[in-house]
Formats: C-alpha cells, sequence, structure tokens
C-alpha cells in the first residue's frame, strides 16, 4: 500500500511527513516526526495518555486518523513551554508535585490545557470533568486538580 | 491492508459501502479506530465523509435533524439542545467528545450507546441512504433491531420531534466511576404532561438488553397519570419488563435487575441518584 | 432510600526491603572538575521518586547543595547492579549505598581541601552550601569547586566513591518458618468514614484520616505523593478494581480502562495524614520506605466502616455494590452499628 | 483536599534533625522533565528500521497443542521473521532463578501445551506494527482442550489436572519437603481449647491488575561491538537483563540496559515480559525490533497480583486478649511460579500482624491454576494478609465487646516482643500511629489506651520464645499430608537459624563521617537454651523417592555469583546469596 502525504502545523511549525493510510496521528507524532510527548497508552481511547489538541480541540491522537490531520493546528506538551518558560499550568504542576511516574503528564496538560483556554476561571467540578477522560494511576489526582486550580487563578494563565 | 477513501459527498459514501463489503464507514474514530490499534480490522476501506451536511444541525424548529458526523461537543456547544447535553456529557472525557459522533453511537455495543438511548426515549428516526439513491427514514427502534445484520445502508443522520417541554426529558446514567464511566445502566424518560397527566411517555434503557430498548411496560403504567408515588411504585414494578441485562466486566445480571427500579424510581420522584 | 454513615479503622505495619535480605545494591559517586557531583545507579524510577531520594541522600552525606548533585539511572553500562525498585527497598538500601559511596567521595574531597588549606583533614566540615571550613574558624574556608579543580588538576585525586548495601541472606526453617525476614518496619492507622445506599450497595468514601510512621522522612512532599496516591489505590483496591470480577470463575475480564474499574477524579475522598518519624537504626537517616504499605491499611478499614454503616461482612475483595446489595437482603435489612467518635479534628 | 502535617515531637529524642537536605520538600529532579514532555520513557526512542513484534496467544485456558503452521504468516507483506518455542535458546525459566529459588518452569513461547488464556505460542516480526498485526491473524494453531482448573483448594486436590508439569501437585515445593511453608510458635490448639471464644473466618482478595498508564514493552537494537542495547520498563534493570541473558543465551556484558525511567510499574513490571523476545528478534532480524503489549494484553496477560484466599481462626479471651491465632492461606499463582513462592515466605514473617499474640500457627499454600501467572505488586504478600487479619480484628473487638482502636493497642506489638517468626521487634510504632489516628480523626480513647506507648509493656514474658508444637502436615509424598500428625515439641527458647549477620557497607574509606544512624541491627539477644538434639534425618517422614525432587537447576555461567564463603556446615546461608533458595529454606541449624 502506497504512503500517503500528510502535511499540518505542529506546535507552530510546518510539518510533512508520509504515513500508511490507516495510521493513527499518534504513531505519526512520535515515530514519524519524533514529538514524543503524546504516549501510547491504550490505543483505545480509554486512557488519555496520548491527548492533544487539533484545532483547539482536545483529541486522542490513538484514534485520530492521520490523514485526516491535513492542513490542520495540531499542539501537543512538548509545545507548551515558550522556550525556557514554562506556562503557568506547568509551574502549577510543579509547585503542586502533580506528577509522579509523569506518563500521564503530558496528556494532563493538554486537557487542562483546552480546558483553561475555554473557561479560564474554572469550577472544581468542571477541572474534574475536563480530566475524567485521563488516567493517572500514581497521584490519586488530587494534586493534579489542585494545580490546574491554582494555574487558572495565576496572573497570565489565560496564556495557557 | 486497510486503505482509506475520503468522499465529499454522502451518497459516493454510501455508494461505496453498498458496493465493497470490506468497505467500513469511520466518522469520529472512537470504535473503528480501536479495532485497527488492535489487529481485529486488518483489510478493506475505511470510508471518510467530508460532506457538511453530515454534520449539520437543524435544531430549531419543531422537528429536529442531527448529521450522523454531528459530535458529542457539538451537540454540548448547542444551547437549543440543552436537554441532549446529559446525555451527551454521559459518553466518554471531552477528548472522547470532540471525536464520537452521534451515528457512532448508534452502533456502539453495550454497554456503551448512552445517547442512542436518549434518541430513543425521543422517538427519533434513522436517516438511512443504501447506494445512490435517496435517504429513507426508519424508526430507531427498528434501525437497531436490524442493526447486526448490517447491510442498512449509510446512516446519514437522525431526526426527531423537538420536546415541547425540554424539562420533561430525564437522563440518567449510572456509572461506578465518577465522573466518567461506563454504564450499569442508563435510563432516559421522556414524559410529556398534559394537565398534570403524562401522555405518551417515552422511557428507554441503556445496558439493560443486548441492545438500547424501550420500556414499554413503565410507558404503559405511566400513561394517563400523575407523576405520584402510587405511579411510581406501578413504573418500579413494571421497569423490568422485557429486560435482558447482561452479565459483565461491570456488573452482573443480577445485579442490574437489583437497582433498575430503584434508579427509575428515583429518577421519576425527581431525587438524587 | 436511605444512606448510611459508618466509620472503621485498621492499623498495620509493613515490612522494608526483601524478605531475609540477600538483596544487594551498588552506587558510585564521582565530581566534575568543578565539584558538580554525578550519582550513577541502576536503580528504576518508577514516579516514586527514586531519583530525587537518591539525591537528597547524596547531598546530604556529601555535604554540598542539592543542586550540585544529579542523578544518573538507569544505565547496565554506567551504573553497577542493583535488585530492583521493588519490596520497598529503594530508599533503605540504595539509600545506604549512596551514604557510603558519599562518604568515600567525601573523604576525599575533605583531604583535598586540607591539603590546599593546609590543615587536618579531620578538622573540616562543610557548610552544606558548596564550602568546606575549618570547625569553629569559618573564615579559614575553601569552596567545594576550588577543592574539586585543586584534587584533579594538581592533586592528581579522584573525588569519587563506590557503595554496596546488602543485608545478607538468611535462611527459613521449614518446620517453624523462623527466620530473620526484615531490619525495619513502618507502622500506620487509617480511620475511613463512608456512606452506604442500602437500596443500591454504592459505596462513598467520606473521608479518611490516617497516621504513619516512616523512619525518617527523606522528602515530605514527596511521602504525601505517595501517601495520598496510595490512599486512592486503596480505595481503588477495597471497591473496584479486578481482571477477574467473578473469580475464581475467569470470565468478563477487564480489557481497557473503562471495563477495569478505579475511583475517577470525581471519587476523591478528602483525606488527612500524619506523619511519625521513628527512625530505622540501620535505613539511610532513619528512613523506611513508604511506597508500597500507603494503600494496605484502606482495604480493611473500609471494609469495616462499611459493616459498621449496614452491618455488612463483605469478606471478599473487591466490596462492590453487588455484595454489599446481596448482604442487606441476606440480612433482612440494615443492622447500623455503634456510632464512633464526633466530627473529624483535622485543624 | 489533602492535607499532611508531621508530628515532629514524638520519637523526637530517637533523632538528631540537624540535617541540611534531609527532609527538606525539595523539588524532585524528574519534575522539568515530567511537565515539558521531555522525560524519555522507553519506547520514546527512534531507530532506522525498527520492527514490530506481536504474540499469538492461546485462546484456550489449558489445551495441548497438536501443530502449529506459520507458513502463511511467514509469507505475509513485511513479515521478517516468525519465532516458534524452538527458536528460543533456553525456553524454560522461573525469574528466581537468578538467586536460585524454584525450578525452571516457564517457557517464553508454549511448545507442547498451554497452561493459561493468553500465553504466548508465536511471535511475528514485521516492519510495521499494522504488518504484524496482520501476519498474526495467519498463524494457524491446533489446540486439544484439556480440562481447567481455577480453585486454589480445587487444584491441591488429588486428581486435579495438572497445570505445571514441572511441579504435579499444583503447589510449590519447600524445602524439598513440604507442599507449603510453615509457621509454628506455642501451641494454638491448647491456646484455642483454652480461649474463651475461638472465631474462625474466610477471607477472598480477588486479582488485582497493576494497570500502569505505561505497557510493558521494550526495544532491543543492534550496537556496535556486537552487542544490544535495550530500551527497558524493567522494574530490576539487572533483573531483566539477567533473565534475558539465560532465555537468549548470550554473555550479560553484550546487553546494554537502558532505562530507569518508568511509566508506573506498581510491581508489574519485574517479569520481563518482552525483553527477552525483544533482543532474540533482534538477534535473529539484525534490526532494532520494539515489543509493547496492548493494553488489552496489559490487562488480561500482563500478570496481575494473584488472588490470595485465607482462613483465620483465632482464640480470644473475654478481656480481650488474643491467646492463639491459625492461618491457612492460598496464594493463586496461576499457570507459572513467577514470584509467588518469594511471597508466601513474605507473607508468613508477616504473620500474625503487628500484635503480640502467644500462640502462633500458620501454613501458606501456592497452587498453580490455569489463569495467567500472577507476580508482585505494592505490599506484595502483605496487602491481602493485612485485609483479613484487620477485618478479623474488627470482628474479634466485636465479640470481645471492645472498642476497635482500645482493642488494637490492647493487643499491639510493643518493642522487645517476640514475634512468631523467633524475632525479638523493635522499633515498634503501632501504638502511636493508633493514638495519633484516634485522635485526628476524634474517637475518643481511654486514658489507659492514650497512655500506652510502643516503648513499654513489651519484653519480659513477651520476649520469650514457648515450647512449640511441630507436625507432619503437608509433608510431600505423605498420603495423609493434610491431616499430618503431631511430630514433635521443640522446647521454649529453641532457635535453629543463626541471627542475621550485620548489613554489609562496603567501600567506605572515611570512617570519620557517619551521617547515618550507626546500624544497630542484631537482635536482642534473646539467651537461648541448648539445642534439642533434633536430627532431622532421623525423623519418620521421608518424602519417598517418586517425589524425590530433580537436580538442582545450576545458574547460567554469566550469572555465577561469587563463590559462598566456607560456612557451618551443612550449607549455612552464605552472605552473598550463592546459596540455593530451596536449599536455604530447607537448611538449620544443627
Amino acid at each position: 500500500m502506497a504512503k500517503l502525504p500528510v502535511q499540518f502545523r505542529l506546535n507552530g511549525s510546518d510539518r510533512a511527513t508520509f504515513v500508511d493510510p490507516s495510521s493513527n496521528l499518534l504513531d505519526t507524532l512520535r515515530r514519524g516526526l519524533g514529538d514524543f510527548a503524546p504516549k501510547y497508552g491504550c490505543g483505545q481511547g480509554t486512557c488519555g495518555v496520548c491527548t492533544v489538541l487539533v484545532d483547539g480541540e482536545p483529541q486522542l491522537s490513538c484514534l485520530t486518523l492521520a490523514v485526516t490531520c491535513e492542513g490542520k493546528q495540531i499542539e501537543t506538551a512538548s509545545g507548551m513551554a515558550d522556550g525556557p518558560n514554562l506556562q503557568p499550568l506547568q509551574e502549577a504542576f510543579m509547585d503542586h508535585f502533580a506528577a509522579q511516574c509523569g506518563f500521564c503528564t503530558p496528556g494532563m496538560l493538554t486537557a487542562a490545557r483546552a480546558l483553561l483556554a475555554r473557561n479560564p476561571n474554572p469550577t472544581r467540578d468542571e477541572v474534574v470533568e475536563a480530566i475524567s477522560g485521563n488516567i493517572c494511576r500514581c497521584t490519586g489526582y488530587e494534586p493534579i486538580i489542585a494545580a490546574i486550580l491554582t494555574a487558572a487563578s495565576a496572573p497570565g494563565a489565560r496564556r495557557a | 491492508m486497510l486503505d482509506v477513501r475520503t468522499c465529499a459527498s454522502l451518497s459516493e459514501a454510501a455508494g461505496i459501502l453498498s458496493g465493497d463489503r470490506q468497505a467500513m464507514l469511520i466518522g469520529g474514530g472512537t470504535l473503528v479506530m480501536r479495532d485497527v490499534n488492535e489487529g481485529r480490522l486488518t483489510e478493506g476501506t475505511l470510508v471518510r465523509v467530508t460532506d457538511p451536511a453530515y454534520r449539520q444541525m437543524s435544531v430549531s424548529g419543531a422537528r429536529v435533524e442531527l448529521g450522523a458526523g454531528v459530535t458529542m461537543a457539538m451537540v454540548l456547544a448547542s444551547r437549543e439542545l440543552a436537554y441532549l447535553h446529559a446525555p451527551a456529557r454521559g459518553i466518554g472525557g471531552p477528548a472522547i467528545r470532540t471525536m464520537a459522533t452521534i451515528g457512532g453511537n448508534l452502533f456502539a455495543a453495550t454497554p456503551y450507546g448512552d445517547f442512542t438511548v436518549a434518541l430513543l426515549a425521543l422517538d427519533a428516526q434513522v436517516v438511512l441512504q443504501a447506494g445512490y439513491g435517496s435517504g429513507r427514514a426508519m424508526p430507531l427502534e427498528d434501525f437497531l433491531a436490524g442493526r447486526e445484520r448490517g447491510g442498512q445502508g449509510l446512516v446519514t443522520a437522525v431526526q426527531f420531534s423537538r420536546p415541547q417541554n425540554p424539562s420533561e426529558l430525564f437522563f440518567r446514567k449510572i456509572a461506578r466511576v465518577k465522573p466518567k464511566g461506563i454504564s450499569v445502566l442508563s435510563i432516559a424518560a421522556h414524559l410529556p404532561s398534559s394537565s398534570g397527566r403524562v401522555a405518551q411517555a417515552r422511557v428507554a434503557y441503556g445496558a439493560m438488553a443486548p441492545l438500547p430498548m424501550r420500556a414499554r411496560g413503565v410507558e404503559r403504567v405511566l400513561e394517563g397519570k400523575a407523576l405520584d408515588q402510587p405511579a411510581i411504585q406501578a413504573a418500579k414494578q413494571a421497569a423490568l419488563e422485557g429486560c435482558r441485562p447482561a452479565t459483565d466486566a461491570i456488573a452482573s445480571e443480577w445485579y442490574r435487575r437489583e437497582i433498575l427500579p430503584v434508579h427509575l424510581g428515583r429518577l421519576l420522584a425527581g431525587e438524587p441518584r | 432510600m436511605a444512606r448510611h454513615e459508618g466509620r472503621g479503622m485498621a492499623s498495620v505495619n509493613y515490612p522494608i526491603g526483601m524478605n531475609l535480605g540477600g538483596d544487594p545494591s551498588q552506587a558510585l559517586i564521582h565530581s566534575n572538575p568543578d565539584g558538580k557531583f554525578t550519582v550513577a545507579l541502576s536503580a528504576i524510577d518508577l514516579g516514586q521518586g527514586m531519583k530525587q531520594v537518591s539525591r537528597q541522600i547524596a547531598a546530604e552525606t556529601l555535604g554540598v547543595p542539592v543542586e550540585d548533585v544529579y542523578v544518573d539511572t538507569a544505565d547496565s553500562d554506567t551504573g553497577p547492579h542493583d535488585m530492583g525498585s521493588f519490596a520497598s527497598r529503594g530508599t533503605h538500601r540504595m539509600g545506604n549505598a549512596i551514604i557510603v559511596a558519599a562518604r568515600e567521595a567525601r573523604g576525599v574531597l575533605l583531604e583535598a581541601a586540607a591539603e590546599e588549606l593546609e590543615v587536618n583533614a579531620a578538622d573540616l566540615v562543610t557548610d552544606g552550601r558548596g564550602n568546606i571550613h575549618v570547625r569553629g574558624a569559618p573564615s579559614k574556608t575553601i569552596t567545594v569547586k576550588a577543592t574539586a579543580q585543586a584534587a584533579q588538576f594538581k592533586q592528581g585525586k579522584t573525588i569519587a566513591g563506590r557503595g554496596i548495601f546488602l543485608i545478607p541472606l538468611s535462611a527459613v526453617d521449614a518446620e517453624t518458618g523462623e527466620m530473620n525476614p526484615n531490619t525495619a518496619f513502618a507502622h500506620a492507622c487509617l480511620v475511613a468514614d463512608v456512606m452506604v445506599d442500602d437500596e443500591t450497595g454504592e459505596v462513598e468514601v467520606l473521608r479518611m484520616t490516617s497516621a504513619y510512621e516512616l523512619g525518617r522522612v527523606i522528602n515530605p512532599r514527596m511521602v504525601e505523593q505517595q501517601l495520598v496516591g496510595g490512599a486512592w489505590m486503596g480505595i481503588s483496591h477495597a471497591l473496584y478494581e479486578t481482571p477477574e470480577p467473578y473469580y475464581p470463575n475467569p470470565e468478563h475480564g477487564p480489557r481497557d480502562f473503562n471495563e477495569y474499574l478505579m475511583p475517577g477524579p470525581g471519587d476523591i475522598a478528602p483525606y488527612h495524614v500524619t506523619v511519625l518519624e521513628r527512625p530505622a537504626p540501620d535505613g539511610p537517616f532513619g528512613g523506611k520506605g513508604p511506597g508500597e504499605m500507603c494503600a494496605n491499611p484502606v482495604l480493611p478499614a473500609i471494609a469495616n466502616a462499611v459493616y459498621n454503616a449496614v452491618g455488612v461482612r463483605v469478606d471478599e475483595l473487591p466490596i462492590t455494590p453487588e455484595k454489599i446489595l446481596r448482604g442487606i437482603k441476606a440480612n433482612g435489612g440494615v443492622k447500623q452499628g455503634p456510632r464512633r467518635g464526633g466530627p473529624v479534628n483535622w485543624g | 483536599m489533602a492535607t499532611m502535617e508531621m508530628r515532629k515531637e514524638i520519637f523526637a529524642d530517637e533523632r538528631d534533625d540537624n540535617l541540611n537536605v534531609i527532609g527538606k520538600g525539595v523539588q524532585r529532579q524528574d519534575m522539568p522533565g515530567h511537565v515539558t514532555a521531555r522525560t524519555r520513557f522507553f519506547d520514546d526512542h527512534a531507530f532506522d528500521g525498527m520492527l514490530h513484534l506481536k504474540v499469538v496467544r492461546s485462546p484456550h485456558h489449558h489445551a495441548r497443542i497438536r501443530s502449529i503452521d506459520v507458513s502463511a504468516a511467514e509469507r505475509a507483506p513485511g513479515v521478517k521473521r516468525v519465532l516458534r518455542g524452538a527458536d528460543v535458546p533456553v525456553n524454560k525459566n522461573t525469574l528466581l532463578s537468578l538467586i536460585n529459588f524454584g525450578k525452571d518452569d516457564e517457557p517464553t513461547l508454549a511448545v507442547s501445551k498451554v497452561s493459561y488464556k493468553g500465553e504466548p505460542v508465536v511471535a511475528v516480526i514485521a516492519d510495521s506494527e499494522a504488518q504484524a498485526l496482520a501476519a498474526r491473524k495467519l498463524v494457524r494453531v491446533e489446540y486439544e482442550q484439556l480440562a481447567p482448573v481455577f480453585d486454589v483448594e480445587e487444584a491441591l486436590k488429588p486428581g486435579a489436572p495438572v497445570v505445571n508439569e514441572t511441579y504435579p501437585g499444583n503447589y510449590f515445593e519447600y524445602h524439598q519437603r513440604f507442599d507449603h511453608q510453615k509457621l509454628r510458635f506455642g501451641d494454638v490448639e491448647r491456646a484455642f481449647a483454652q480461649a474463651d471464644m475461638v472465631i474462625e473466618e474466610r477471607y477472598q482478595m480477588s486479582p488485582i491488575e497493576h494497570a500502569p498508564t505505561e505497557t510493558n514493552g521494550s526495544i532491543a537494537a543492534p550496537e556496535h561491538n556486537d552487542r544490544y542495547v535495550v530500551h527497558s520498563c524493567a522494574q530490576g534493570l539487572f533483573f531483566s537483563l539477567g533473565t534475558t541473558a539465560k532465555i537468549v543465551d548470550l554473555e550479560s556484558n553484550r546487553l546494554h540496559f537502558i532505562g530507569g525511567t518508568v511509566g508506573g510499574g506498581f510491581g508489574g513490571k519485574v517479569d520481563s515480559l518482552t525483553e527477552p523476545l525483544a533482543v532474540l528478534g533482534a538477534m535473529l532480524t539484525g534490526r532494532p525490533v520494539r515489543y509493547v503489549l496492548d493494553r488489552e494484553e496489559e490487562m488480561l496477560y500482563g500478570s496481575p497480583r494473584g488472588a490470595e484466599r485465607i482462613y483465620v481462626k483465632d482464640g480470644l479471651m473475654r478481656d480481650g486478649r488474643i491467646v492463639a491465632r491459625s492461618i491457612r492461606s492460598y496464594f493463586d499463582a496461576g499457570a507459572y511460579t513467577r514470584l509467588s513462592s518469594y511471597a508466601a515466605i513474605k507473607c508468613t514473617a508477616h504473620l500474625p500482624g503487628p500484635y503480640w499474640i502467644p500462640n502462633v500457627s500458620s501454613d501458606v499454600y501456592v497452587s498453580y491454576t490455569n489463569r495467567c501467572p500472577s507476580t508482585a505488586m505494592r505490599g506484595f504478600g502483605v496487602t491481602a494478609v493485612d485485609f483479613a487479619l484487620e477485618v478479623q480484628m474488627d470482628r474479634l473487638a466485636e465479640a470481645a465487646n471492645m472498642d476497635p482502636m482500645e482493642f488494637r493497642i490492647l493487643n499491639a506489638y510493643r518493642d522487645g516482643d517476640m514475634k512468631a517468626h523467633r524475632r525479638v521487634a523493635k522499633n515498634t510504632a503501632l501504638i502511636e500511629c493508633v493514638q495519633v489516628a484516634a485522635d485526628r480523626a476524634n474517637w475518643p480513647l481511654s486514658e489507659q489506651a492514650r497512655r500506652a506507648s510502643s516503648l513499654g509493656g513489651g519484653a519480659g514474658e513477651r520476649s520469650q520464645i514457648p515450647a512449640t508444637q511441630l507436625d507432619a502436615r503437608g509433608q510431600i509424598g505423605r498420603p495423609d499430608s493434610r491431616s499430618g500428625p503431631p511430630t514433635q515439641v521443640l522446647p521454649p527458647g529453641t532457635m535453629r537459624i543463626p541471627l542475621s549477620k550485620q548489613p554489609i557497607m562496603d567501600g567506605a574509606r572515611d570512617g570519620r563521617a557517619t551521617p547515618t544512624q550507626v546500624p544497630r541491627y542484631e537482635p536482642q539477644p534473646v539467651a537461648p537454651p541448648p539445642m534439642p538434639a533434633y536430627q532431622p534425618g532421623s525423623q519418620a517422614y521421608q518424602p519417598p523417592p517418586a517425589y524425590a525432587p530433580p537436580p538442582a537447576y545450576q545458574p547460567a555461567p554469566s550469572y555465577q555469583p561469587p563463590p559462598a564463603p566456607p560456612a557451618p556446615p551443612p550449607a549455612a546461608p552464605s552472605q552473598h546469596g550463592a546459596v540455593r533458595f530451596s536449599t536455604v529454606f530447607g537448611t538449620r541449624r544443627r
């Protein structure tokens, strides 16, 4: 089966690669383009560690056909920091010790980023809802929820 | 190996699907891509639809039509569809809802398919297109009955009458995990009232049978009654009529049968779950 | 409908390190020419914080700022042998190996400083901020950086250390079970408050209150991470999880995170922990290891709270709503136990 | 909301808190990497020309393999190699063979029969994951189904289906003598007879899956110098390296394992589920090979925390004292041993929980059943028994009409108490934990309970080893092994195992700085009375020849541990783990 070209903006840069027609976006980002921020956790849409933003909306890259991303804006956790400067969301995750193994963190940050872009002042319930598709097996979620709430109240949080 | 065909029109997609037995529609990808990733689906053609009609919503008239490619996130973004927000929010987390479509939910295997349960309570019709012909509408219940046989054509939209009083549509999903878990069971009830009495009740369950089902016994005993304690008691008595729940990883058949009347009673009484 | 509140408790201890010993850990430490240290291990960080625990133990022992130490793990070409990260052995076993290695490196560092300052190394102390000075005479001082430069470029010394920690393997008696299993134990007591729905059997954990004795706490933020995350896992084990929901019938195994039940972010119970520190005689700075035990008391405490709430003993994990509902029916209704104490005192 | 406070004043006199960075909540070294997504896990490494490995698993719980046909799979697009059991150089292993404990019992790829649903039979290696998945469907395996057994007690009954031919009785063999591990301390039967109440209950923990967000996996790639680099999620790097070296029959220094940054483990990444096949694939194809379990495989076949069934029988006095505790428990190992054999010993050491009880006995079995082999998990050997013991404690408190907290404090072990495994308790703190938790939960305690302390009230009479009734229960080869009769009474104070040695902390040249506490490690001297003239060889019940254990496994040459130093005869434990555990466990001082 011939490979197909696909081109999109990844974290603000134009990127192009060739994929199998049935390749998912996760494999394309990781093995095609070397962006290892989204992780493989299930390939089923049940864990959230592969969450990316497609045109600003959270999407599971493992369930997304790569060819459907032609011309779209893809954002991953590796594009969050502004050079060496962390976003308030990232700083809040650090301050709250909101990661242990760190495997769910890129997906969590991405899910939180989607929430704060839409709703800069979320309630706790809204935070809980926003990360409800993201599994964390280490932290018990509490520090993650606290970090997102802190980031929301931080000056400049809107950038997140 | 798998190929992907992108179709700019619904009729093109319908044509491919009726002509090629190895062709399969891919909507949001939440069902199909899992089968691809896990190696259950390795041959054939994935058919993708980019026709704007596929994602069209007409929500303001008396008759509501939602394209099969409309996502749960689109439902949640629509103020006119507030009465469907509870079932839409019952589907996955935010990322799943960006992707999962109404059409896909019609094909989700039990205990999934909670949005379809709400559509059953709205007496929805499914619009199907077979081959390059024009569409035909079919009651959702009939569509579901024939779903496993396949070959019904491409689902292009669902239609239903907009509830006169949106607050008369109730939805409750009972899950072990909060806020996102799959169903132990789900209940949708459309209970239009006319001078204080239920008229043309439509009650539907998810996960209480191999397919989302109508609770005809409950509908019957509620018809023409005020929603008072005796009526609720009668509804609970009739709740299990026609139920054939499964035992699965989430709950046993016994447990589903035990708690369905409880949750139905609480829903009808306006009590929290 | 009725919901019933109940309260239960459990107290436990937990052995630290591989049972019977025989589980060595090794560490290597070396300094760059400017007095910045690398600790090379083959220990595993699963998220429990092995890297940071190792870093703090190395920095404390060396007497240098924690920022001046990085831990490189795990590469079998550079990190010497370690049994692995399991059995709550990381902090205890590897921590001790790091102390040994860091003491050796510190010895060379102080010898080099002594040579530069023309004093006896035994009279030198570190201030933990990157300086070495004569005890009681802070003005007679040299930086770690200058010492390392002198050691390597002038004196020809390697500021490095190697360490191993091993509790020798011991035997078990076949007939009595006599053995030397462990050298350190951590302790805990946990109180769970639950609400049980007597029509559905559903349990809501309202709050948990615990006290943990963990030996010396190396890093309180990381201890909190373990205890909070572990308590969540305890709730999960108690009420939700199993890959065989109808064990020993092997059917209906969950295939994904939807079917494998665990508490979601909407199921979290408020939790208060008090930490006590009775140092382990042979632990690194008295440290034990909280990583494994922190789920254990939650399971029985919740089971006992459910019993207190509705009078049903569920002796088979997980405590599903079905088992509770069946128990209530078998008992002919709810039998609530005695009230225990008043509102919590988390002040 | 989660809050944590430190109660520094408790045990303050046992600590020197004048430390620089120990005890400080400084930021984790790995946190910047986590929040910027720069942390690299095993799968976050790119290799040109990387191949993908997928395995064909048994659809049956128990079946003989009649035939395997891989010809169609070998011809499928992109397939580079198909592996069968015969391709695995050493296709039988047991994890703890690295410390010489137990017999090799588990194949990497099944050859003649499968013993659990999901057991790997064939591995397919292809250019892409999709091609490997497609080719996997083309492998044809014919099975003849066998009767399975799923219940731990059913499995031990005569005539039960044999799950694991290496252990034909479906139990792990301890000390080459018994079908389980024993604990005997005092005389429980006599104490039960004298107790005011005897309470016996059955507890069951179902299996639990570790469910780390990162599934098990590894990437193996040929490296320069004829070596193989392996990016691994292993929880024990050298454990996995050693296991892999043995299975693929390669010198250990030709393997370069890199890992240490793992997406959660909880015990589920100790088993080296993927490394051997990934390395073998790289050896046979000359290409990098990636083998990652998908989530369904991880959930169903990634080895869970095993189920445990536990019977607890307690003798209780009306005043709340527990005078006897007897436990019979069964670890469900699944089809192969993995680490269950170790857990049973750890569990035995843990009994009877953190309480002082003058008469204790236990019989802990490891049973083989036709399910996925179980393995270590957070709290291994302890979590389930703690559940059983603490629910039992709640029952006992109720039976004694006592508050559960007060009941714990009354029975808590304290410094100086003799534990059932015949070592003195030190550094205890159960009572203080109960007191503080009660205070914070606003759970009132009596003045007496509030005044209790782990530091006092133990030792004395409680430090003595009682006369102990021994028995032959479970002796391998005895026809009535379940009800083995009493054999002899060990006199009070009998100890047969040498006290543990000082920990070895080798490498220090600088004896001056002792920032850690000086190890105080030797158990309190409990004057053992003269050893009774006990000669195990003279006992009547010797295993008949039919049950003689097979020749001891010889470890792979590359993992020969250093030779044991001269030891007291016969084969007392060495300092280096060089002695076979099976021998160690069977050894007693004479």
